[in-house]
C-alpha cells in the first residue's frame, strides 16, 4: 500500500482536529482535538520514516507522544483550576482579555 | 577737502542729528531738539555748498567723482559698495534738498513746539533728510534703492506721526505699501540691468547698456518701465498717486518738506539720473511723458473741487510733478530740474502759509470755514499770495520761467508732443485758477470768527480734532499740541517763510531764455552724453511760450477773481449744474475705488480664504486629520478582530497557514 | 527495510552541553528543594538557587564561546555555536531579571516558589535547546520544553481569573501552533528524508528541488508555528491577551526571552536548513513583516493597559526583526541578534517600571498609573522615558542603532521597501510611546487617554502582581533592574562597540551565508 | 589636523547643564546661570572661530574625524566651513539670548527645563557641525526630544496635543530621512564598490544613478520641508507656536527652521545634484506658494505669534527659493537670509513677550494698540526689527532677499517675479502688526510702559546685532561665499547644461 495514503490520512486527521478546535466550545473537547492534530503529525512522521526507511522519523514520533502527553496533563490541570474558580467550562466565556 | 569728503559730511550731519536726538530724547529739554536738528541740516547745507565750490573748481569734464566707503554686498559676481557719486546733478539736488529742509526745520521749531512728540518729530525729520541726501548721492543702484526705501520709511513715520489717528495710520500704511511696490519695481529693473551689464554702479550700467542694448530693445524698455514704476510710486503719478492726498494727515511741515519739496520729486531725479537708459529706450520715455501729462491734468482738475486746504496744495503738487516728469522725459533735463527747484520753493512756501492759516483756524482745514484772513495775518497773506502767483506762473516769477520752459521744449519736439504741450497749457490755466481759488477763499470774503479772534489778538482754540473725520482727540498726540502758532507771532516760522518767498520770486532769474542759463550750464557735465544736450527751442519760440504762459496765468487768476470776488455764489450754481462732473472730480476720478477693487480686496480675500478654508480643510483637515483618521481606523480594526475568542484566533491562524501554503504552492508552480 | 538493531550511545561533549545541563539541573534541584517548608527557603533560597544556576549557565556559555562554525554535538542534535550561546546568554539574563522582578510577586506565593522557579528554569532550558537545535527533532523538543512551562507560569496565579484565562488561552492556541509546527516539520522530513539541518540543506541543493510542494507546504506550516511563537501577524493574536493576563514578571520574560528563542530558531531553520530556498520564502516572510509592523503598531495605539500596549508594540518589534531574517544575509543575522539584545534591555526596563507601579497604584497597569511620575519618582520615570525613547528608536539610545542596523541590512540585501517599512512602523509607534511620556512628565494630563476596552477596564486591575499591601513596601530590586537596564540602553546608545563585536562573532555561524 | 574645538563648542552647554543638574540645593537654584555661562562659552568660541576663519577656502576647518562605529561605517566627524560656521554662530547667539530670557523668569522644575534647553543646543550644534551623514541624522532626530519636553511640559494651553503634533509631524520627516540616509550610504558604497561610509565627502564623490537619487531626494525633502515648515506641511506650526513658551518658541522658529534649509544646502544639493535639478521646479512651486500663502495668512491673523509664524513660512519660502534657484547668487542670499531671519524672528518673539506683559497677557492684536504712547524705546526697537523683517532696503535682510531674487530671476524668471510680490506683502503684514500693536487707539487692557532693564538687556543687544549686520552684511557674505558656491556648483553646472563639475576636494573639504 502506498505511503502516500498514510500521508493523506494524516492530513485528514489534522484538518479534523483543526476543525474541532475551531468549532467546539468545551476546553476538554478542544484538548482532544489538539491531540488529534499532534497525532496526525505522528502518523505522518511514521509514514515518512517508512518511506525513507530511516529510523529518526520513528524516534521523532516517540518523542512527540511524550510531549503530547505532557501537554494534556498541563491542559487538564489548568482546566481543573478554572473549574475550581467556578468559571464556566466554555472557551467562549474566556474572553475577558481582548481589544 | 575734496568734493567727495564734503559729500560724506553732507550725509554725516543729518545722520548724526538723527542719532543724537533719538538717543538723547530724554535729556533734550525745551526746543533744544528742534534747534539741534535745524543746525545739523544747516551744516549739511554748508557742506553741500562746499562740495559745490570744490566741484566748480574742477574742469567741466572731471566734474563726476565717486567715492566708496566699503564693500556693502559683493559676492558671487555681484558687487555693490557703499559708494557715492558727486556730480552737478547730485550737488544740485543736495543743495535744493538741504536748503529747503533747513528752512522747514526752522519753521517746525515753532510750529510743532507744544507737540508731545517734539524730539521724535525732529529725529524723524533729520532721518528723512539723511535718506533723501543718500538717495541723491548714491553711487549705484543698490544704494539708490536703500535711500529710496529710507525716504519711504521716513515718510511713513511722519505721515502717521500722530499715530493715534486711525486716519493717519491708515494713510501711513497706504503710502508705505505703495512705495514698497515702487521699490520692487526698482529691484526688478536693477536686476534686468545687472543681468545685461553685470554692473550696479551708474557709470558701469550706462556704458554697459550702450553695448548690450539696441535702441528700444525689449529688455531695456522693460527695465525703464520698471524704473518708472518706482519713480511713479514716489512721485505720485497715475496710477500710484492715491497715497499723496492721504499723506496730508501728517503735520504740515512734513507735507511741505516731504510731500511737496523733496521726496516726491525723487522720481524726476531718477529719470534724470538714468537718462542714458531712457534715451536708449524712447518708448519708455514717451510712456513717462504721457503719464506725466495725464497726471498733471487730472490732479489739476481735482484740485478745483477739493475743499481741504492742504489737499488742494497736495493735488497741485501732483500736477506740478507731472510737469517735471513731462520735462525730463522729453529730455529737457535742465527745464525739468529747474522746475523741480522753483516748485520746491513756492510749494514749500504755500504749505507753510497753509500751516499758519490752519494754526489760526485751530486745526480746521476746510476752505468752506475760512475767509477774510487778509487783515488778521498780513505776512501770511503776502507770502502765500507770492507762492500762489509763482504757482500760477504769473509773469517774471519763478514758476513762470520754469513751467514755460518745459512746455516750450515739449512743443519744440513737434509731432505728438505738441498735444502734450497744449494740454500742459490748459492745465496751467486750471492751475492759476485753483491757486487763486485758495487765496480768495482764505484771505478775502467775509471774515471767519477765527479771523476776528486773531484780529482781536487772541487765537482760536478748539479741542484737537481730526480734520478728516471731525472726531475729537486728546492733545497728547494729535493736532500740534494744545497751542497753535501763526507766522505773525513766531519768529522762526516767519524767518523760514521770508527767504522762500524771496526765492519764489527771484529763482526764475537763473534761467531767463537768452539772458541767463546758469542752471543748465552748471548741470551740463551730467547730461553731456545726452543726444539732446544742444537741442533748444529757438529764443523766439521761447518768448512766444512765455507770453502765452503768462497770459494764461493771468487769465486763470482773473477768472478766479470774477468767480470768487465779483460774483460769489456762481461757483455753487456751477457745481449744481455740473453735479456729475463735480462728484467725479470730488471722488478723485475713482482711483481709490479702482485700486481697492483690484488689489486690496483680492489680497484680503485670499488671506481670509486661506485662514478659514485652506488651513482647516487642507492643512489640518486632509493632511493631519486624514492621516490620524487612517491610523484610528486601523486601530479600531486591529482591536475588533482582537475579539478575545479563542476560536476566532484559531480561525485566523489557520487562514494564515493556508494563505502561506497557497502562496508557496502558487509561487513555486 | 533495515531493522534498527541496537543503538550505541552517542558520544556527548559534556562541556559543550554544560549550559543546558546547568539550567536543567538547576530546575530539578529547585523543584526538589522547593518542597522544603519554611519562609527562608521560599523567599530567599529559591531565587538564590535559580540565580546560581543561571549565572553558572552564563559562565559556561562564555567559557565555550567559539566564533565561527562549530561541530554539532550529540549526533548532530545540537550545535552550541555563537548564535546559540549568544542568544542563550540573553535567555539567562532575562531569567535573572525575571527572578529579581518576581521577588515580591504574588504569583510566586500562589504557585509555590519551587514550582515557579523550576518551571522558569525548565523553560529557559527549552529555549537554549531550541536556539542550539540542529535537527528537526531537537527543534520540536526545545519548542515544547519552552512552551509547556510557560503555559503553567501564565496560569500560575490560580486565584486570578485573567491569569487563568491567559494560561488556558496560551495553552490551547499554543498547542495549535506546535501541532502546526510539528506537521510542518514532518512534511519537511518527508520531502527531504532528513532531520539534520545540514542534510536538509544538502537535499535541497541536490535531489529535492526547492519547489517540491510537499516541502513547501512543510515550510509554510513550520514557518507558521515559529511565527506564532515570535508573535508575527497574523499569528499574533494570543500575544496581547496572554501578556495582559499573565503575572507581569512572566509577561516580561515572555516578551523578551520567548521572542528571542523564536527568532533564534527562525534564523537557524531558515538561514541554515532552508537557506537554499531563500528566494521562495523571502517574499512571503517580507509580506508577513509588513503586516506585523503595521498591525502591531496600529494595535498598540489605543491601549490603556501598559502591558497590553507593550505586547502590541512587541508584535511590531517582531516585524522589525523579521526583516533581518528575510534578507537572509550575514548582516541581517547580525542585525537581528543585535536588535534582540537591545530589545531585551528596553523591555525589561519598561516592564520593571510597570511592575513597580502596578504594585502601588490603584490603576494597576493602566497608563494612568504613571501620571505625574516624573515629579513624584524620577528614578522610575527616567528609566521608563529612556525605554520608550529607545523603543521608538531615538538617537543616543541603543534602539536607534538597532533600527539603523536593521535598515542597513535591509537596504544592503536589496530590500529598501522593508527599510521604509521599519521607519513607518516607528512613526506609528511614536503615537503611543509619546503618550506614555506625556502622562509621566506633562501632567496634569489633558490628553484623551484611550478608553479601556469593555469589561477589561474593570477586571484589569487585579491582574499581575498587584497587591495593595505590596504598595507599602519599597521595592529596591525593581528600581534597580529598571535603572540598570535603562543605563545599559543609554551606554549602548553611545558606545555600542561591544555589542557590535558580539554580533560580528554571531554573524558567520552559517558558512552558507554571504 | 584634528582639533577638539568643535566638540567643545557642541558639548559645552550640555556639560554645563549636567553639572547644574547635579548641583545640590542652593547652588542648584543658581544652576541656570551655569547653563547660561555654558551657552555664552559656546557663543564666544563661535565668535572667535568667525574671526579666525580662513574665508578663502571652501574646505572644512577645525576638523575632528574619529571612527565611532566602524561596523556601521559611522564616524564621529565634525568640521565647519563658512556656511556651517554662521549657522553655529546664530545658534549659539540665539540660544544665549533665549537662555537669558529664560533665566529672567521662573519655571517649575527649573533644572529639568534648563537641562532640556542645553541638550537641545548641543543637538542643534551637532547637526550644523556633523560631516558624517549618519551623525547628521542622529543629531537631527535628537533635537526633537528636548523640544518635545520643552513645549509639552512648560508650554501653554493644550500643550500636549501641540507638542505631540509637532514631534510626530517632524519626526515622520526625520525618520524618512533616516531611511534615506542609510540607503544613500549603503547604495553609494555598493555603486562605488568602496568601503561603507557616510562621510559627506565620500558621498559627494560617489554619484548615484538618477533614479536612486530621486527617491532618496524625496525622503530628505520630506524631512527638511516639514522642519522649515513649508506649505502645506506646516500643520504643526500654529498649535506649536501657540503652545511654546517664548524662549522655546524663539529657538523653534529661529534656529530649528534653519535645519531644513541647511540640510538642503549641505546634504541634498552636493550629493543628489541630478535629483535636485529634477525636482527643482516642484520645490520652487512649494517655495513660491509658501511665500504668498504665508504672507497672506500673516496679514489676516489676529494672534501676534501666528503673524510671525506665518511670516516665517514666507521667509523660509524665500530661503528655499534661493537654494533651489541652483544659482550661487540665490544660495548666498539664502544663507544670509537664514542668519537674518533667525535674528529678526528671535527679536520679534522677545518683543511679543514684552507686548504681552503690557496687554494683560493677551497676544491678540485686537487687544493691543497705542503701546508706543509711553514706550518710545520699545517702539524704536520694535520698529527697527519690523523694518528688518519686511526686508527694507538698508537692512541685511534686503541684501538677502535681493540676492535670492537675483538668483531666482537668473535661473527661473517667472518664479522670481511671482515671489517678488511677497516682498510687498511682507510690508503689509509687518507694518500692520507694528501699527496694530504700537499705534492707533490705546487698547482698553493696555498699560503702556517702557522696557524695563531686564527686557532691555535681552532685546537691545539682539537689535544691535541686526543693525550691525545691516550696515555690513559683507561680514557674512565674504566668509560664506566659497563654501556656499562649492555646495551648489554641481547642481548649478547641471542646470546650465555644462559638463558636471567634478566634485573638487573643496566641494566638501576632503576629510583628512
Amino acid at each position: 500500500m502506498d505511503v502516500a495514503w498514510f500521508v493523506v490520512l494524516s492530513a485528514f486527521i489534522f484538518c479534523i482536529g483543526a476543525a474541532g478546535v475551531m468549532s467546539r466550545r468545551s476546553p476538554l473537547v478542544v484538548l482532544l482535538c489538539l491531540e488529534l492534530m499532534l497525532n496526525a503529525g505522528t502518523l505522518a512522521l511514521i509514514a515518512f520514516a517508512r518511506m525513507h526507511g530511516t529510523g529518526d522519523g520513528q524516534i521523532f514520533a516517540l518523542i512527540v507522544m511524550v510531549v503530547a502527553a505532557c501537554e494534556v496533563v498541563v491542559g487538564l490541570g489548568l482546566i481543573v483550576s478554572v473549574y475550581r474558580r467556578r468559571l464556566p467550562i466554555d472557551v467562549d466565556k474566556l474572553s475577558e482579555l481582548r481589544g | 577737502m575734496s568734493a567727495t569728503t564734503y559729500a560724506w559730511l553732507v550725509l554725516a550731519f543729518p545722520l548724526a542729528g538723527t542719532l543724537v536726538i533719538a538717543l538723547g530724547w530724554r535729556v533734550l529739554f525745551g526746543r533744544l531738539a528742534g534747534w539741534l536738528g535745524s543746525f545739523a541740516i544747516l551744516l549739511s547745507f554748508a557742506a553741500g555748498v562746499g562740495a559745490l565750490l570744490e566741484l566748480l573748481a574742477l574742469p567741466e569734464e572731471e566734474r563726476s567723482l565717486t567715492a566708496s566707503a566699503f564693500d556693502y554686498a559683493s559676492t558671487a559676481g555681484l558687487d555693490a559698495d557703499l559708494g557715492i557719486l558727486v556730480d552737478p546733478l547730485s550737488v544740485f539736488m543736495v543743495l535744493v534738498v538741504s536748503g529747503v529742509s533747513f528752512l522747514i526745520h526752522l519753521y517746525s521749531v515753532a510750529y510743532i513746539a507744544s507737540d508731545g512728540g517734539y524730539a521724535r518729530f525732529f529725529s524723524y525729520l533729520n532721518f528723512f533728510v539723511f535718506s533723501m541726501l543718500l538717495l541723491v548721492l548714491a553711487g549705484n543702484f543698490v544704494l539708490l534703492i536703500v535711500g529710496w526705501a529710507f525716504v519711504g520709511a521716513a515718510s511713513y513715520l511722519l505721515i502717521s506721526f500722530w499715530y493715534r489717528r486711525m486716519t493717519a495710520t491708515a494713510a501711513g500704511i497706504k503710502a508705505f505699501v505703495i512705495n514698497v511696490v515702487g521699490d520692487v519695481g526698482l529691484v526688478l529693473a536693477t536686476f534686468l540691468l545687472f543681468q545685461a551689464t553685470g554692473a550696479l554702479d551708474y557709470a558701469g550700467v550706462f556704458t554697459g547698456a550702450e553695448e548690450a542694448f539696441a535702441e528700444n530693445d525689449g529688455t531695456l524698455v522693460a527695465a525703464c518701465l520698471l524704473l518708472l514704476v518706482g519713480a511713479f510710486a514716489k512721485s505720485a503719478q497715475i496710477p500710484l498717486h492715491t497715497w499723496l492726498p492721504d499723506a496730508m494727515e501728517g503735520p504740515t511741515p512734513v507735507s511741505a518738506l516731504i510731500h511737496a519739496a523733496t521726496m516726491v520729486t525723487a522720481g524726476v531725479y531718477l529719470i534724470a539720473r538714468t537718462h542714458p537708459l531712457f534715451e536708449l529706450a524712447p518708448a519708455a520715455a514717451d510712456v513717462a511723458a504721457i503719464i506725466g501729462t495725464l497726471t498733471l491734468v487730472m490732479a489739476a482738475t481735482i484740485a478745483l473741487v477739493v475743499t481741504d486746504l492742504k489737499r488742494v496744495i497736495a493735488y497741485s503738487t501732483m500736477s506740478q510733478i507731472g510737469y517735471m516728469v513731462l520735462g525730463v522725459s522729453v529730455f529737457a533735463y535742465g527745464a525739468g530740474l529747474f522746475h523741480l527747484m522753483t516748485h520746491a520753493f513756492f510749494k514749500a512756501l504755500l504749505f507753510m502759509g497753509a500751516g499758519s492759516v490752519i494754526g489760526a483756524m485751530g486745526g480746521e482745514q476746510s476752505l468752506d470755514r475760512m475767509g477774510g484772513f487778509r487783515k488778521a495775518m498780513p505776512f501770511t497773506f503776502a507770502t502765500f499770495t507770492l507762492g500762489a502767483l509763482a504757482l500760477a506762473g504769473a509773469p517774471l516769477l519763478s514758476g513762470f520761467f520754469s513751467k514755460d520752459e518745459i512746455l516750450a521744449f515739449t512743443i519744440d519736439r513737434g509731432g505728438g508732443y505738441v498735444i502734450l504741450g497744449v494740454v500742459g497749457y490748459v492745465a496751467a490755466l486750471i492751475t492759476a485758477f485753483y491757486a487763486f481759488r485758495m487765496v480768495f477763499r482764505v484771505f478775502f470774503g467775509k471774515a471767519a470768527p477765527e479771523a476776528a479772534e486773531l484780529a482781536r489778538g487772541g487765537i482760536h482754540h478748539a479741542d484737537p480734532q481730526n480734520p478728516a473725520t471731525g472726531e475729537v482727540e486728546d492733545s497728547d498726540v494729535g493736532f500740534p499740541g494744545p497751542e497753535h502758532h501763526v507766522a505773525e507771532r513766531s519768529a522762526p516760522m516767519a524767518a523760514a517763510m521770508a527767504p522762500l518767498a524771496l526765492l519764489s520770486v527771484v529763482a526764475g532769474l537763473v534761467a531767463i531764455p537768452g539772458v541767463t542759463d546758469t542752471l543748465e550750464h552748471f548741470l551740463e557735465p551730467t547730461f553731456a552724453d545726452s543726444r539732446f544736450i544742444d537741442v533748444h527751442p529757438s529764443e523766439s519760440a521761447e518768448y512766444i511760450g512765455l507770453a502765452v504762459g503768462g497770459a494764461i496765468g493771468l487769465l486763470g487768476i482773473a477768472i478766479a477773481y470774477v468767480l470768487y470776488m465779483r460774483r460769489p455764489g456762481v461757483t455753487l450754481a456751477l457745481r449744481d449744474r455740473l453735479r456729475p462732473v463735480h462728484s467725479f472730480l470730488a471722488r478723485k476720478w475713482y482711483f481709490d475705488e479702482l485700486l481697492d477693487a483690484l488689489f486690496v480686496r483680492p489680497a484680503a480675500g485670499f488671506g481670509r480664504f486661506g485662514r478659514t478654508v485652506v488651513e482647516s480643510a487642507l492643512v489640518q483637515g486632509l493632511l493631519v486629520g486624514g492621516a490620524s483618521g487612517a491610523v484610528r481606523a486601523g486601530t479600531s480594526f486591529a482591536r475588533t478582530i482582537q475579539s478575545g475568542y479563542l476560536r476566532a484566533y484559531a480561525l485566523l491562524l489557520f487562514v494564515g497557514v493556508s494563505g502561506l501554503a497557497l502562496y508557496f504552492l502558487i509561487a513555486s508552480a | 527495510m533495515t531493522p534498527v538493531a541496537q543503538i550505541e550511545a552517542p558520544a556527548i561533549d559534556y562541556l559543550q552541553l554544560a549550559p543546558i545541563l546547568a539550567t536543567l539541573g538547576g530546575s530539578i534541584v529547585v523543584l526538589m528543594v522547593g518542597l522544603l517548608p519554611g519562609r527562608f527557603v521560599q523567599r530567599a533560597l529559591m531565587p538564590a538557587l535559580t540565580l546560581v544556576s543561571l549565572f553558572a549557565a552564563i559562565a559556561f556559555a562564555v567559557a565555550i564561546w567559539e566564533p565561527g562554525e562549530v561541530e554539532p554535538i550529540v549526533e548532530g542534535a545540537l550545535s552550541m555555536d555563537t548564535l546559540a550561546l549568544g542568544l542563550s546568554v540573553l535567555f539567562y539574563s532575562a531569567g535573572v531579571f525575571t527572578v529579581l522582578l518576581s521577588l515580591r510577586a504574588r504569583a510566586v506565593r500562589e504557585a509555590g516558589a519551587g514550582e515557579y522557579h523550576s518551571l522558569l528554569l525548565a523553560s529557559i532550558t527549552g529555549m537554549t535547546v531550541l536556539a542550539a537545535a540542529d535537527n528537526l527533532v531537537t527543534v520540536f523538543v526545545g519548542f515544547e520544553l519552552l512552551s509547556i512551562p510557560l503555559y503553567v507560569l501564565c496560569g500560575s496565579r490560580v486565584r486570578s481569573e485573567p491569569s487563568l484565562e491567559s494560561g488556558l488561552k496560551y495553552l490551547v492556541i499554543g498547542s495549535v501552533g506546535s501541532a502546526t509546527l510539528l506537521y510542518g516539520l514532518a512534511l519537511i522530513y518527508g520531502a527531504t528524508g532528513a532531520t539534520n539541518f545540514p542534510a536538509i540543506a544538502a537535499a535541497l541543493e541536490g535531489s529535492v528541488g526547492a519547489t517540491d510542494p510537499l516541502f513547501l507546504t512543510g515550510v509554510a506550516l513550520s514557518a507558521t508555528g515559529l511565527a506564532f511563537k515570535a508573535s508575527v501577524a497574523p499569528f499574533h493574536q494570543w500575544t496581547p491577551d496572554v501578556y495582559q493576563g499573565a503575572p507581569t514578571p512572566i509577561t516580561a520574560f515572555m516578551a523578551v526571552a520567548t521572542k528571542a528563542a523564536a527568532f533564534a530558531i527562525f534564523l537557524r531553520l531558515f538561514l541554515d536548513a532552508l537557506a537554499p530556498a531563500q528566494p521562495d520564502w523571502a517574499p512571503a516572510l517580507a509580506a508577513l513583516a509588513w503586516t506585523t509592523i503595521v498591525i502591531g503598531n496600529v494595535g498598540a495605539i489605543a491601549q490603556s493597559s501598559l502591558k497590553r500596549m507593550l505586547a502590541w508594540s512587541g508584535v511590531g518589534q517582531a516585524g522589525y526583526m523579521l526583516v533581518g531574517v528575510v534578507v537572509g544575509t550575514q548582516l541581517g543575522l547580525q542585525a537581528t541578534a543585535f536588535y534582540l539584545a537591545v530589545y531585551l534591555l528596553m523591555n525589561v526596563a519598561a516592564f520593571a517600571v510597570v511592575i513597580a507601579r502596578e504594585r502601588r497604584s490603584e490603576h494597576g497597569d493602566g497608563i494612568r498609573s504613571l501620571e505625574g511620575l516624573g515629579a513624584a519618582s524620577p528614578w522610575l520615570a527616567w528609566p521608563m522615558t529612556i525605554a520608550m525613547l529607545a523603543l521608538a528608536g531615538i538617537p543616543l539610545t541603543a534602539g536607534f542603532f538597532g533600527k539603523f542596523y536593521l535598515i542597513e541590512a535591509a537596504v544592503e540585501g536589496g530590500w529598501e521597501s522593508l527599510g521604509v517599512a521599519i521607519v513607518i512602523g516607528s512613526m506609528l509607534s511614536l503615537v503611543y510611546y509619546l503618550r506614555v511620556l506625556a502622562v509621566m512628565w506633562m501632567g496634569p494630563i489633558e490628553i484623551e487617554l484611550p478608553a479601556p476596552v469593555g469589561r477589561v477596564a474593570r477586571r484589569v486591575k487585579p491582574v499581575g502582581g498587584w497587591s495593595p499591601e505590596a504598595g507599602a513596601r519599597a521595592q529596591p530590586e525593581v528600581s534597580a533592574v529598571a535603572i540598570a537596564a535603562a543605563a545599559a540602553t543609554i551606554v549602548l546608545g553611545i558606545v555600542p562597540g561591544v555589542l557590535f563585536d558580539v554580533a560580528a562573532d554571531v554573524g558567520p555561524v552559517f558558512g552558507t551565508l554571504l | 589636523m584634528l582639533t577638539i574645538h568643535l566638540s567643545i563648542v557642541i558639548f559645552l552647554p550640555l556639560a554645563a547643564a549636567l553639572l547644574a543638574a547635579v548641583l545640590p540645593g542652593r547652588a542648584g537654584r543658581a544652576g541656570r546661570w551655569l547653563v547660561l555661562a555654558g551657552t555664552a562659552g559656546s557663543l564666544a568660541y563661535a565668535v572667535a572661530m568667525i574671526a579666525d576663519l580662513d574665508a578663502s577656502s571652501a574646505g572644512l576647518q577645525y576638523v575632528t574625524d574619529i571612527a565611532w562605529i566602524s561596523e556601521l561605517g559611522i564616524r564621529y566627524s565634525l568640521g565647519v566651513d563658512g556656511l556651517s560656521l554662521f549657522m553655529v554662530a546664530l545658534t549659539t547667539l540665539l540660544w544665549f539670548f533665549a537662555t537669558l530670557a529664560a533665566c529672567l523668569r521662573e519655571w517649575e522644575h527649573p533644572r529639568l527645563f534648563f537641562f532640556q534647553l542645553a541638550l537641545a543646543e548641543t543637538a542643534v550644534l551637532g547637526v550644523f557641525c556633523a560631516q558624517d551623514l549618519a551623525l547628521f541624522v542622529l543629531f537631527f532626530d535628537l533635537t526633537l526630544v528636548p523640544f518635545y519636553f520643552l513645549v509639552g511640559a512648560w508650554g501653554e494651553r493644550d500643550r500636549v496635543r501641540a507638542t505631540t503634533k509637532l514631534i510626530i509631524y517632524t519626526l515622520v520627516g526625520s525618520l524618512l530621512m533616516l531611511a534615506g540616509a542609510v540607503a544613500l550610504g549603503v547604495l553609494a558604497a555598493q555603486e562605488s564598490g568602496g568601503e561603507l561610509s557616510f562621510a559627506l565627502a565620500d558621498l559627494t564623490e560617489r554619484t548615484l544613478p538618477e533614479g536612486t537619487q530621486q527617491w532618496i531626494f524625496v525622503l530628505f525633502a520630506a524631512a527638511f520641508l516639514v522642519k522649515m515648515p513649508a506649505f502645506p506641511l506646516h500643520g504643526w506650526m500654529p498649535d506649536a507656536y501657540r503652545a511654546a513658551p517664548i524662549p522655546v518658541l524663539i529657538l523653534l522658529s529661529a534656529v530649528l527652521s534653519k535645519l531644513g534649509a541647511y540640510g538642503f544646502l549641505r546634504v541634498v544639493l552636493p550629493i543628489l545634484p541630478d535629483a535636485s535639478l529634477h525636482f527643482q521646479e516642484i520645490v520652487l512651486v512649494i517655495a513660491v506658494v509658501s511665500i504668498l500663502y504665508g504672507s497672506a495668512l500673516a496679514f489676516s491673523q489676529d494672534e501676534a505669534r501666528l503673524v510671525v509664524g506665518y511670516s516665517s513660512v514666507a521667509q523660509l519660502g524665500f530661503i528655499t527659493l534661493g537654494i533651489f534657484s541652483l544659482d550661487d547668487l540665490g544660495a548666498q542670499g539664502a544663507v544670509l537670509q537664514m542668519v537674518n531671519h533667525a535674528l529678526v524672528v528671535g527679536a520679534l518673539f522677545l518683543v511679543i513677550g514684552v507686548l504681552a506683559r503690557r496687554t494683560g497677557g493677551s497676544e491678540s492684536l485686537a487687544q493691543m494698540g497705542g503701546i508706543a504712547m509711553r514706550a518710545p524705546v520699545l517702539a524704536a526697537l520694535f520698529l527697527v526689527v519690523g523694518f528688518a523683517t519686511l526686508a527694507m532696503p538698508g537692512t541685511a535682510n534686503f541684501i538677502g532677499e535681493l540676492l535670492i531674487l537675483f538668483g531666482a530671476f537668473e535661473s527661473k524668471l517667472v518664479f522670481g517675479i511671482v515671489a517678488s510680490a511677497g516682498v510687498a506683502l511682507a510690508a503689509v503684514y509687518m507694518i500692520r502688526f507694528y501699527q496694530r500693536a504700537m499705534h492707533n487707539r490705546i487698547g482698553e487692557r493696555v498699560a503702556s510702559r517702557d522696557l524695563g532693564v531686564r527686557e532691555l538687556a535681552v532685546v537691545a543687544p539682539l537689535v544691535l546685532v541686526i543693525v550691525a549686520l545691516s550696515v555690513y552684511p559683507q561680514l557674512v557674505l565674504e566668509r560664506t561665499e566659497a563654501a556656499t558656491v562649492a555646495k551648489v556648483e554641481r547642481a548649478q553646472s547641471l542646470a546650465r547644461g555644462e559638463p558636471p563639475a567634478a566634485p573638487t576636494a573643496a566641494a566638501e573639504g576632503a576629510s583628512p
